[in-house]
């Protein structure tokens, strides 16, 4: 008996070696692979950096971290007409350590004095590799806690989204009928109800944390189209041989549903738990970025404080505010469909090359 | 006159587990008017050897080495545009498994009509018209199949509609690779008796690809017996059949039944034919030898064809064993 | 073009077999491209062809064809970022639409008192004179008669009489009106449980030119000098046949409707733009205002063509300064744009003169447009604050002492000041500093730790705390300005209460508001220093308004944030903590504060007749509230705005609210340059 | 037969009524109510709230309401706009449906055509150093981060270059003195364009039985010109010579958004035709289309693509049931006042009559869009017409 478990092992790591293999042919997959674990690594470096105190939680939290960054500027008056001696171009003036007298407020500062100002959005520097945004958080922090929530949101929704469009898609293919016709019903349900406003609407509920925004992604994701792919792969499966030997030799109904169509209908589950980590990253970003959630930080919220404080339109003058996170939603999205590319190509020997 | 010589020809693919040498320096010729046989088990390179000669092997396929001589003209190394007159209307080929062959969404006269615009850019719709009704007069189909699609058709009339569009742009080869796979008995009966009849009404050149040797025998002229990618017997059909020298053959007649002449044992081809991944040249069948002897079991002699009489040669490994 | 486009893929790509045949494409697509491009002629044929084509707006195109030289020319170009969502002013006031259609909106009534702009000085609009004083009834009812000057009449030529006024109250009572019908004329003289309550009884013409507007109460000057009085007029005349039921009256297309004002709608595109063109008839246009130092303001209206006026009012001494009414534009435009970046990039490309913004360009947004050559900037305060609200209902907010500790504690003057870098104003009170005659003096708590360093503010604080009886296991300490404080721990309320653990401060997220969001941060911060057990969680707008508004969840919460906006009278406080406006009965006195003493000054304050008397009543009740400090008052970040100094002009830039807020743009009196 | 379709339409309406439901309760759910704003304003009295909350009957039990809004709904009357009081839903989807539909229609063809194309050209590139470059680049371009993309574009195009104009559908100025209202001109375009699409689907249709490539290639030709000229002179006659300036506008304005869309959605239909061309190419017929001599675009364009059309063509419907709900963001950033922006603004002010309108008009359009999408299964793949024939 356990040497049957054993070989069964061992078939089971060979097929995971030769799916390996397969995997590294896939150039596409490999860069998606490498691009989800480094922001992988990046999430899990920021508690590291908290815990061994390289970084002090007052400075660095990306939340209510404040970095005091005082500078003397200089008060110049711009004028009106360019070129001129000092400045050649409008967006010259107020140059790095200058500030604009038109723009003070709270001053009686006069054209020619230094006033010591805050620094903030400070630039990158030793001390902040991304340097820091308006309210003198650090960048890079931000980056990395976005990094988490990404990956707490993405994974959580696409594994809850799978694991039910699993479920019901497989019960639907198995059991038919009026079970069928329900759950089918259920799915136009979803479909019929247009994503984005109904986001809208589910966002402007009570307060919804991370894990919240998650569970509804998911649910939503797996209640609609993916149960009825699901379902005709499972289809598919059930009609295979294997599974009327299975039935004929007495396996119970769960049995080989189990262990018989489950494990089959797996592999298309995974690629689109890859595809659906896409969505919901996506749509966190959408959301926030429309300032409807209320969460503390997110790469789509960096993006939208850049936004409405007007940094947005400054050109690439204070790029380390929208680079960084716009990049961040693109590649990690990126970087999972492209590994749901090499799975595919995995899976499906139709579109292996060779 | 020789419509077709092979010389040497080596052909290989590249996979992920290292290169496999399908074809293994084949070397054979075909007469104008002739039909060839090509037999052997599953994998054993023939329609390697169908797809070399039309250069249609995967894009992971490579010919290595050898020439192909139609028509008087190499065609290894030829340009895209250079094949694509060859094809066709030089050599044609009707694949096994004629269901996939069509593609679905598009009506069986047009996917004639497609391949005769190639060739024949000049003719009217009109007069390929006329000549695809004549053609699917020659083998038994109604010309309202013309405007049918693929799908609303039976698998023999599907596989006669291949043969028609073979013949449509007057090749002067037709490549027939494992054409009655997928069909049941008495149409496969029928097929044959078509393809045979076409082929000496029009007088065409036949590559019959099989690993069914009774098919070969009652198709074929000359044949080559293949195992491993590589020829290990070739002759006239009647003569290989009737002294068959090497084991491998041997086998595959014993493994036949034959409803006429005595009963006899029915043998299984024991073992399974080896992998093709970085072999060298030398005896690859040694170890399915069934002979006890020695020499039969030595894989170090170099294959190589050696002749046995006029028209019939066969590989000097495992030759006269079993 | 389209065609090009709306080939399937497939069969497009048999167009593409040939090189020639899609350099023959190209050339074809780019040939159309430049015939229709080229087609100048074309639109010139159009410009002659087009009155012929259109029937009804002939006839005023042909005035305006005929007076246009004698009126202003130029256009005057607003951003808007939302669609009006009518063009009738009933409906507008009643459904209380958003700001934008108030922009929008044309001038279609009139008043009897306004509001002189930027002083905010209480003047005449239409009444001869501002009438303080009410006729005692004897009845119980009080009644002010207001004369209207004669010779006015609305932009159809009916004349603007008593009779629009009676008109207006009978509607807006005959049909039931809402909204703001209910704040301008409170008709409902009973309440559901059929108490009295105070109310406008009736509005009668008692000659052509006498408004009499009788009240059952002796009203003070928030209801009459800067309520009813300015409550709006519509012309009898034109919508005595509309008026019959609220539906027809809401749902008439106001683009006819008589104005009041020397503009009138030109063009409505839906979700595109507006325009008011000046109305070559109007007598609305022309006057003088002067303001002066001291806050008053004088009039002088002398157009020639309306009846000349000319009136002072509040304190005319100090130096002065004057502006003449326009109109000096011939054109108002309010184009849409529904993206706010676009429409300031729209800006800077001078596509537009001014952005009509209420809550002001972002700072970082204005140091940038600040380099834009032809830009001018103004910054104004501002009516209204950002708040920190105890649940004074609830242990510890119930306690004075705790509520003083916070507010000693909380250093808005770092956050502000580092975390906020100063763009934003400290505020005390509920008053705004800019109403500089109203703002009392900093007393209690706020003013003694106002000097304090970090490490002095916590010592304070914990010492107001163990003053009033509270206990603590161990009282902690503060190592220096520049670290947290230790914070005590096993606090006690005087009286041995525990404070709740894990206490919310709801407080809008990030996205809705990032600058309240950090303050809350910081807010529980210092509040957890003082070994309270706090914390800040984002919270959507609608979900704490829901908590902290409804009377059933008025036990619900601990903490809040929030913001007010507030009217130019500064009469809010009463509304915020008078004990009868308990968020438990429905009111906007969420911190459940009730304080007799406040109640009584409050009542005063709101039968106060002057505003010298209503500014000593006010100062008190402020006095009170910074003792018990149910609002800890935190900040209000100012109005920047923006405009093309290379293409308007405006009198005055300086006014609370901004030009958005005080004037809409102020295209009444902008004019525009060459 | 009739039963099964009996059967469908059966459930479909319970679909749709519990479709209704749900979006009701889901709008009434949300914290607040469209008259909050009433309840906030200090200078209010308690009873401006209370009387329209009254009036609108909202203080109603939600099932009550729920169950006579579904009854009025079936009965055609949708209520009035809460906010844009006494509009009628229908009335403001009326006037934002043109622009949208006029917009996305001419969005969606661009970007599944480009799509399209690439993808083909990916799969047929297999293996190659460029096939790899451009998927990465579809990649993420697809997943590039929209509304930031967007914003730059418009930052770019319409302010550092100054090429095209900052968000809106016209210039105000050039629509002073227009006769019409924008959607009169929307109207005629979209006629227009319905118009000229369905006589160059004729077109291609009756050419398609011309034997010589050559011939059919130059009949196409010359019927795309004929329609060129036809439609130069359409446009050059009558009423619609003065409409012309003024649908130019709104089609310089549809520049931006129609360049920015398709950059970003392309690559969806592009890596999914891939995909599906890759299996395709794999099937036996391709190797006999191979055999048969066929010059490699032949084979790409007559018989890969066209099979691997269908799962690009369900796609491509499902996509148009949410043009009207994911153009939200475009309509928002380009100023483009359309259906999404309406739903937005409905959403989040909970006017629920235009809110629920919208939704069911949404629900009803997936529905046809469904509809649609197995008349064109049939379309392009025989099997089907053959099956459901049976």
């Amino acid at each position: 008996m356990s040497n049957q478990k054993d070989i069964a092992k061992k078939i089971r790591r060979e097929a995971l070696k030769k799916n390996w293999r397969l995997f590294k042919r896939s150039k596409l997959g490999m860069i998606g692979l490498y691009i989800v674990i480094f922001f992988l690594f990046l999430s899990i470096l920021q508690p590291i950096l908290f815990i061994t105190g390289v970084w002090n939680k007052g400075v660095y939290d990306p939340v209510v971290g404040y970095s005091e960054q005082f500078q003397e500027f200089l008060v110049v008056e711009c004028p009106k007409e360019y070129p001129t001696e000092k400045y050649k171009k409008r967006s010259d003036c107020p140059g790095r350590t200058e500030v604009n007298i038109r723009t003070l407020f709270y001053s009686d500062a006069q054209v020619g004095e230094t006033i010591i100002q805050n620094l903030q959005p400070a630039p990158p520097s030793s001390k902040h590799i991304l340097g820091t945004d308006s309210l003198g958080r650090d960048v890079f922090s931000q980056i990395m806690e976005g990094s988490q929530v990404a990956f707490v949101l993405g994974l959580l929704s696409a594994t809850l989204g799978v694991g039910i469009s699993t479920i019901l898609g497989t019960i639907a293919a198995f059991f038919g009928g009026k079970i069928d016709a329900y759950l089918m019903r259920q799915s136009d349900l979803i479909l019929m109800l247009p994503t984005l406003p109904l986001l809208f609407i589910i966002s402007a509920f009570a307060e919804l944390q991370v894990w919240h925004l998650a569970v509804v992604l998911g649910t939503i994701g797996g209640l609609g189209g993916s149960v009825i792919t699901i379902k005709s792969q499972a289809l598919q499966v059930k009609v295979k041989p294997f599974v009327d030997s299975a039935r004929i030799t007495g396996g119970s109904r769960m049995n080989i549903l189990f262990s018989h169509v489950l494990p089959n209908v797996a592999p298309l589950a995974l690629l689109f738990m890859v595809f659906s980590v896409t969505g919901a990253i996506a749509s966190e970003s959408v959301l926030s970025f429309l300032g409807l959630l209320n969460i503390d930080m997110s790469w789509g919220l960096m993006i939208y404080l850049a936004q409405v404080e007007g940094f947005i339109f400054s050109g690439m003058k204070f790029w380390w505010l929208i680079l960084p996170a716009g990049l961040s939603v693109t590649f990690l999205t990126g970087g999972f469909y492209l590994v749901g590319r090499g799975l595919d190509e995995v899976f499906n020997p139709r579109l292996r090359d060779r | 006159m020789n419509i077709l010589e092979v010389k040497d020809l080596d052909m290989s693919y590249k996979t992920i587990d290292g290169d496999v040498e399908a074809v293994k320096k084949v070397s054979f010729t075909v007469k104008e008017g002739e039909s060839f046989g090509i037999v052997g088990e599953s994998g054993c390179g023939k329609t390697s050897v169908a797809m070399s000669l039309l250069q249609l092997q995967a894009d992971n396929g490579k010919i290595t080495n050898g020439e192909i001589i139609f028509d008087g003209k190499n065609i290894v190394g030829l340009s895209e545009s250079q094949l694509r007159e060859v094809r066709w209307s030089g050599i044609s080929i009707v694949f096994q498994g004629a269901m996939n062959s069509w593609n679905p969404v598009v009506k069986i006269g047009e996917q004639i009509r497609e391949a005769m615009r190639e060739h024949y850019p000049d003719k009217t719709k009109e007069e390929n018209t006329k000549k695809i009704i004549e053609l699917f007069d020659i083998v038994g189909l109604d010309s309202s199949i013309i405007d049918r699609f693929p799908h609303e058709l039976s698998g023999g009339m599907k596989q006669r509609a291949v043969i028609a569009l073979a013949l449509s742009c007057d090749p002067k080869l037709i490549i027939a690779d494992e054409p009655t796979t997928a069909l049941d008995v008495v149409i496969q009966d029928q097929i044959l008796k078509e393809i045979r009849k076409v082929q000496e009404v029009l007088g065409l050149s036949l590559i019959y690809i099989s690993h069914d040797i009774a098919v070969i025998a009652e198709m074929t002229d000359n044949m080559a017996v293949m195992y491993a990618g590589s020829i290990v017997e070739m002759g006239k059909t009647d003569k290989v059949f009737s002294n068959p020298k090497h084991a491998y053959t041997k086998m595959l007649l014993e493994s036949t039944p034959s409803i006429v002449g005595p009963k006899k044992k029915l043998r299984s081809l024991d073992g399974e034919p080896p992998s093709l991944i970085n072999t060298d040249s030398y005896c690859s069948f040694s170890y399915r030898c069934p002979s006890p002897d020695d020499n039969c079991r030595n894989r170090n002699i170099e294959m190589e064809l050696t002749k046995i009489d006029s028209e019939h040669y066969a590989d000097k490994c495992c030759i006269n064993c079993g | 073009m389209w065609i090009f486009c709306i080939q399937k893929g497939e069969k497009l790509s048999n167009f593409r077999g040939s090189k020639t045949w899609r350099l023959i494409l190209l050339f074809s697509v780019f040939a159309m491209v430049v015939v229709a491009c080229g087609g100048d002629t074309a639109e010139e044929e159009v410009a002659e062809e087009a009155p012929e084509t259109t029937a009804a707006p002939a006839t005023t195109a042909a005035a305006a064809e005929e007076v246009a030289p004698s009126g202003p020319d130029g256009v005057y170009k607003m951003a808007i970022f939302s669609d009006p969502q009518s063009n009738n002013y009933w409906a507008y006031y009643d459904t209380e639409s958003d700001v934008w259609t108030g922009y929008v909106m044309s001038g279609q009534v009139t008043s009897l008192y306004t509001l002189s702009i930027p002083n905010y000085q209480l003047v005449v609009n239409m009444a001869g004179e501002l009438v303080e004083t009410s006729v005692d009834n004897g009845d119980g009812t009080f009644t002010y008669n207001v004369p209207v000057r004669q010779g006015y009449t609305w932009s159809d030529g009916s004349p603007i009489t008593a009779h629009d006024w009676q008109f207006t109250f009978d509607t807006v009572k005959g049909l039931s009106l809402g909204g703001n019908f209910l704040s301008a004329y409170p008709y409902l003289c009973e309440g559901d449980d059929g108490a009295s309550k105070n109310c406008v009884v009736s509005i009668v013409a008692s000659d052509d030119y006498t408004v009499s507007v009788t009240f059952n109460y002796d009203p003070g000057l928030s209801t009459w000098q800067y309520g009813t009085a300015q409550g709006p007029a519509f012309s009898k005349a034109y919508w005595e046949s509309i008026a019959t039921d609220k539906e027809s009256l809401y749902a008439h297309d106001a683009i006819n409707a008589p104005v009041a004002s020397a503009f009138v709608y030109d063009k409505l595109e839906q979700g595109a733009f507006y325009t008011w063109k000046y109305d070559a008839d109007t007598m609305w246009s022309g006057g003088t205002t002067t303001i002066y130092d001291g806050g008053g303001t004088s009039i002088d209206w002398d157009n020639g063509k309306a009846p000349a006026f000319s009136g002072e009012f509040g304190n005319t001494s100090g130096d002065s300064f004057s502006y003449d009414s326009g109109p000096f534009v011939g054109t108002v435009e309010y184009t849409l744009y529904s993206d706010q970046d676009a429409a300031y990039l729209a800006f800077q490309n001078g596509e537009v003169d001014f952005v009509l913004n209420p809550l002001g360009v972002k700072r970082n947004l204005f140091n940038q447009l600040a380099t834009v050559p032809g830009v001018e900037l103004v910054q104004n305060m501002p009516l209204g604050m950002r708040y920190f609200a105890h649940n004074t209902r609830l242990f510890p907010g119930s306690d004075k002492a705790f509520r003083n500790a916070v507010a000693c504690v909380v250093d808005r003057d770092f956050i502000i000041n580092s975390v906020l870098q100063g763009t934003v104003e400290r505020m005390d009170g509920t008053i705004s500093g800019a109403l500089t005659a109203w703002a009392p003096p900093l007393t209690g708590t706020l003013a003694d730790c106002q000097d304090l360093d970090t490490v002095g503010k916590w010592e304070k604080a914990i010492s107001i705390l163990q003053d009033a009886g509270w206990t603590a296991d161990d009282w902690g300490e503060h190592p220096g300005n520049d670290t947290r404080a230790i914070p005590p721990t096993g606090i006690k309320g005087p009286n041995g209460e525990v404070p709740p653990e894990d206490m919310l401060i709801y407080a809008p997220g990030p996205g809705y508001d990032p600058l309240r969001n950090t303050f809350s941060l910081f807010i529980a911060d210092y509040i957890r220093q003082l070994g309270f057990d706090v914390t800040a969680r984002p919270t959507g707008f609608s979900v704490i308004v829901d908590i902290v508004f409804g009377a059933e969840n008025c036990k619900n919460w601990n903490f809040y944030m929030l913001g007010w906006g507030v009217g130019i009278y500064p009469d809010s406080a009463v509304a915020f903590f008078h004990s009868r406006n308990d968020s438990c009965g429905g009111g906007f006195n969420t911190p459940g504060y009730n304080n007799p003493e406040f109640d009584a000054v409050a009542d005063a304050f709101e039968a106060a007749k002057t505003v010298d008397e209503a500014i000593k009543l006010s100062n008190q009740m402020e006095a009170i509230l910074f003792e018990d400090l149910p609002y800890l008052v935190l900040f209000n970040p100012p109005v920047l705005e923006v405009y093309r100094g290379d293409t308007v002009e405006y009198p005055f830039t300086d006014v609370l609210g901004g030009l958005t807020d005080a004037c809409e743009g102020c295209p009444g009196v902008v004019k525009t340059k060459n | 037969m009739y039963k099964y379709v009996f059967k469908r339409i059966y459930q479909l309406i319970i679909v749709f009524f519990l479709f209704l439901v749900t979006s009701y309760v889901l709008f009434d759910s949300i914290p607040g109510n469209a008259f909050q704003n009433l309840l906030l304003n200090p200078e209010l009295p308690p009873e401006a709230y209370e009387q329209v909350i009254k009036l609108y009957g909202l203080d109603k039990p939600l099932t009550e309401r729920v169950f006579l809004y579904i009854g009025n709904f079936f009965q055609g009357d949708f209520g009035y706009s809460y906010k844009h009081y006494p509009r009628t839903p229908i009335d403001l989807i009326a006037e934002r449906l043109p622009r949208t539909l006029m917009l996305f229609a001419m969005v969606n063809i661009v970007a599944f055509y480009t799509g399209f194309l690439i993808g083909k050209i990916l799969a047929w590139r297999r293996g190659s150093k460029s096939e790899t470059w451009i998927t990465v680049t579809s990649v993420f371009s697809y997943t590039i981060f929209y509304p930031w993309f967007a914003l730059m574009m418009l930052w770019f195009f319409g302010y550092k270059l100054d090429w095209l104009p900052i968000g809106k559908f016209l210039y105000p100025e050039k629509w002073y003195d227009a006769p019409y209202d924008s959607d009169v001109i929307f109207v005629s375009m979209i006629k227009f364009t319905a118009v000229v699409s369905i006589l160059q689907i004729l077109v291609y249709i009756f050419t398609r039985n011309i034997e010589s490539l050559n011939l059919r290639r130059n009949a196409r030709f010359a019927g795309f010109m004929v329609l060129t000229i036809a439609s130069l002179f359409y446009w050059n006659s009558g009423d619609l010579l003065i409409q012309k300036p003024y649908a130019m506008d709104i089609a310089y304005h549809m520049i931006l958004p129609i360049f920015t869309v398709t950059v970003v959605a392309f690559a969806g239909t592009a890596l999914l035709t891939r995909t599906t061309m890759m299996e395709v190419m794999k099937d036996d017929f391709i190797l006999t289309a191979r055999a048969k001599g066929l010059s490699q675009r032949r084979i790409r364009d007559r018989h890969a693509a066209r099979n691997a059309l269908l799962p690009v063509v369900t796609s491509f419907i499902f996509t148009i049931v949410t043009i009207i709900d994911g153009s939200v963001l475009t309509e928002t950033i380009f100023s483009w006042p359309g259906m999404g922006q309406l739903i937005l603004q409905a959403v989040l002010e909970e006017d629920i009559p235009v809110a629920m309108a919208s939704f069911s008009f949404i629900g009803i359009f997936a529905l046809i869009a469904h509809f649609i999408a197995d008349i064109s299964y049939a379309y392009l793949d025989p099997r089907i017409r053959i099956q459901s024939q049976g």
